[in-house]
């Protein structure tokens, strides 16, 4: 069902856990499924993601993208970091199932949620950031009809 | 390879060796057509016999009571939808509950789309049906009560004698979905005033593929499958001889080790259960404690999600299951622990475990173990639980 | 043990012993659900994909747009009243032919209960459809057209890329049933313009108990057996891994062999149809000389009934059929034989003889030696033959 | 499906065959299969049935009890033939499958047809012989009701 890569990612998860004191927090929930992840950011003055964290509480296709997603972000500065879509997570880790594709959509939403925080908690503005929902439930792949 | 501990068997069986021995000849050998008139479909159709017969005995059924389907969906469906077409003059309304199977619940909303109306009676937090609310939603109409003899998920074994008192003091056909029953619970069709029963091969170390539907005399339903004159003109199709076969032997197997197989398989289920719930914190068990399958134990772990547990245990070479195998690939919680009022995150950290007459006392212990390290990685991990 | 010679193969086959090798694993060691997420289930999973993919391969169809059912009995059952059931908005008019198999007339009949109206379409005295009288039947409500691709007793092979075009021409769904052909005769869906096909393993020396239907995309059909959400959510229940994967093989074998066999076949059949033709008198040949299926050879002899001859065949080590073994239990001459024009008693007294890729030329002469003889004892023994 | 003592009348018939100049000769056909039965009678001054041939157009079943008939009324006088019912036949042959009764009606007719030709060419009356309908169709088993 799942690639070798989530397989990897699932059973050895880079960057699992907390930051205390992370510039930035995010957690988002999957309407669909009710998952939930939670993505912490140390991002310096530089506005460089010195370091990541995330937790999550979903299936293995959330547990793999949230890992990945903390590689692609890790380093980047904050332009870079909006560029790592749930397409971008999902290729690095060789597909998911097309009934997993929602769950690659928590880790792109708990990075901009994750973002969002620091920019309220440091009065600035991101471009191009919107206001994450705190539900999300869009841009799925079309599921089969139902007979 | 590394060592299989296969605890789903609530989704399927391994094929007793003794089952696939006696098919093999049907196959290659005797593989005329029952319905033929030569001494080789002559073979076939005493071998069919024969597996209804051993069926019906077990059931305390008649023979002619017997029709073989492809499996307990078909059984189900064709139980709801022709009981309800051949009756649709007495009434059009159905009683069933709320945790029954996709293939008892789905049919019953397709005949709700076409004119019936249907009540999904509560079952209480042990998952047994609400006998006072029952007894209350019969109507006038009322033409067909249909209640699963055990649940597949939680195991939990509904009051089916009471369930058939009630509809046959109410001049209402009574159908049980027996597929996780039949084979792992004694059941008299007579003494728990059953009316159609149906059950599935695949359940009971038979093939896969094969099922039948019993069917008491003066029942009128109509066929659902139509076509040739098999099945006493009731299911049409070339029988499944093979499969047929198969089925009796596993039905005479399950009947003749019931009482051993399943004595030990509590004892199996119940040091899991205890161990469990000792040793995993914020863990519960779902389904009644005593009135459950032999075979069944299905856990809550809070904190954490079903499909990684399974991924983790695989890794282990554990085989278990969360909900249903039949809803997997829906994304959607069990229905059934949504039923017994579980919340959403509670039931998608459910365990299903089912144990089989190959499971040990060192598998219980090894999966027991498993558990604990995996629910312990797994919390770590989850945004919702802090310690 | 007597000799046998099976000559009844449209009735059943042989299931091969290279299928029923392919299929022994699944019962024992790869048992798993394939709906499942353990490794257990993913090789149920795999090992049905394949077969899916060579059968799709095999009608140039899509792999998604193969769905398996438990025969060519659901499969028609499931085309006719699911198409019907999903079309209704546009229209309550199907056109089929009289010499449909049982699982297609019935399923009309029930149909017509049910509001739907159907024109039977006639056949000249060949058994081919009459394609003017087809499509002139056509109204602005007609939703489908079902014709069998080949003739189950007469062997008679329709004209169906005709038949698809004139449908596609008028924007309507076909359906063929080609449980006979299927593997018999190469098809391709897009050539055609087949929208659905039924097929049954049991027929080309697969398993017993495992069919197909084929969906072309975009075709709207409803599930006909709801339940779990197994086969893209369109057909519920555990899937029968050991018989798909026999489905499979020998749909791969009948393919890969399909030209050398059917012209072995074809001349064998020829040599019979030939020598029954000269050397017994009052004898007709049913069904088409040229279009009809490879091995099927179907007679009348006058002045002599059926059941007889086939049990006297049957003495000798002969297998037939006399009508289809289907409807065998019925005491009613072959509906095919009567549109076909034959009076009763001739329709009585006919022998259908289906040949095997191991059926032999000493087979062959065996048969009609004995024919010869049977006929002569009974045509003695009949109160209409004078000579 | 067929019992032994039927297989062996069917493989080996008794009596089959014609009776020139007959006493009695009737023809009956089944409305049910469409199949018939020819019985000659050869009876003697004293209305003893003295020889007995049939003539068969059917079934298994049908030939068996036309051969089992034959045998049963075979020396008998009158009265004794008019008893041998479709049921004293079946059961001298150790029964028939139910879809198969019908058959065994063939051969009650096609002694009582034979009689009443016996009869009227006799210009006598049989105590209990009702005319013969030609084509029968009556008091065969209930068959399965049809779904
Ligand atoms: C033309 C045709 N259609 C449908 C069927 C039904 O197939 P099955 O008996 O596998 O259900 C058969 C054979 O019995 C057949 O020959
Ligand atoms: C209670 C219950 N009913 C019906 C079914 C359906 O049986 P099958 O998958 O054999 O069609 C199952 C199992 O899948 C079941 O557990
Ligand atoms: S199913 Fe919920 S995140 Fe994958
Ligand atoms: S079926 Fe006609 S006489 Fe038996």
């Amino acid at each position: 069902m799942y690639s070798e890569k989530v397989m990897d990612h699932f059973q050895h998860p880079r960057n699992m856990g907390e930051i205390e004191d992370a510039s930035g927090v995010g957690t988002v929930g999957n309407a669909k499924c009710g998952d939930i992840m939670r993505m912490y950011l140390d991002i310096d003055d530089d506005g460089i993601i010195q370091d990541v964290k995330f937790k999550t509480f979903g299936c293995g296709a959330a547990v793999a993208t949230s890992s990945m997603a903390t590689e692609l972000v890790k380093g980047k500065n904050i332009q870079e970091a909006l560029q790592v879509t749930n397409k971008a997570v999902m290729e690095a880790l060789d597909g998911l199932p097309p009934v997993k594709v929602h769950c690659s959509l928590l880790a792109e939403e708990a990075i901009h949620a994750a973002l969002w925080d620091y920019a309220e908690k440091h009065g600035i503005k991101i471009e191009g950031l919107k206001k994450p929902k705190s539900d999300i439930h869009e841009g799925e792949e079309d599921e089969e009809e139902e007979y | 390879m590394k060592k299989v501990i296969y605890l789903d068997n609530a989704a399927t069986t391994r094929t007793a060796p003794e089952v696939v021995d006696a098919m093999l000849p049907y196959f290659t050998e005797y593989y005329g057509n029952a319905s033929t008139i030569y001494e080789l479909g002559g073979s076939s159709k005493k071998a069919m016999n024969e597996a209804r017969e051993t069926i019906a005995g077990i059931l305390g059924a008649q023979e002619n009571e017997i029709y073989f389907t492809a499996g307990g969906s078909e059984s189900d469906n064709w139980a709801l939808k022709a009981t309800a077409e051949a009756y649709r003059a007495k009434g059009n309304h159905i009683i069933t509950s709320k945790i029954e199977h996709h293939a008892v619940l789905h049919t019953c909303e397709y005949l709700e789309k076409n004119g019936f109306e249907v009540t999904y009676v509560d079952v209480d937090e042990n998952g047994k049906i609400k006998l006072g609310e029952l007894e209350k939603a019969i109507r006038p109409t009322t033409i067909l009560i249909s209640v699963m003899f055990a649940n597949n998920e939680i195991g939990t074994i509904q009051p089916i004698r009471e369930i058939g008192e009630i509809a046959h003091k109410h001049g209402i056909l009574f159908h049980t979905d027996a597929v996780q029953a039949f084979g792992q619970l004694p059941i008299n069709v007579d003494e728990y005033h059953i009316d159609m029963l149906s059950a599935s091969g695949h359940k009971l170390n038979g093939p896969k593929g094969i099922g039948f539907l019993y069917i008491r005399k003066g029942v009128k339903i109509r066929s659902f499958i139509h076509g040739g004159a098999q099945e006493r003109k009731r299911r049409a199709g070339t029988e499944n001889i093979p499969g047929i076969v198969g089925f009796g032997v596993a039905a005479k197997r399950a009947a003749e080790t019931m009482q051993e197989r399943t004595a030990k398989e509590i004892a199996l289920r119940d040091h899991l259960i205890d161990r469990v719930l000792k040793e995993v914190p914020y863990t519960r068990l779902n389904g009644d404690r005593t009135d459950r399958l032999p075979n069944n134990a299905n856990f809550s772990f809070q904190f954490i999600e079903g499909e990684s547990m399974l991924i983790m245990l695989d890794m282990e070479g554990i085989c278990g299951s969360s909900g249903s195998a039949c809803t997997s690939g829906s994304l959607d919680p069990s229905h059934v622990l949504l039923a017994i009022g579980l919340p959403h995150e509670i039931a998608h950290g459910s365990l299903r475990l089912t144990l089989s007459e190959e499971t040990t006392l060192e598998d219980i212990d090894f999966v027991v173990d498993t558990i604990k390290g995996i629910v312990g990685r797994l919390r770590d991990m989850s945004p919702l639980y802090e310690d």
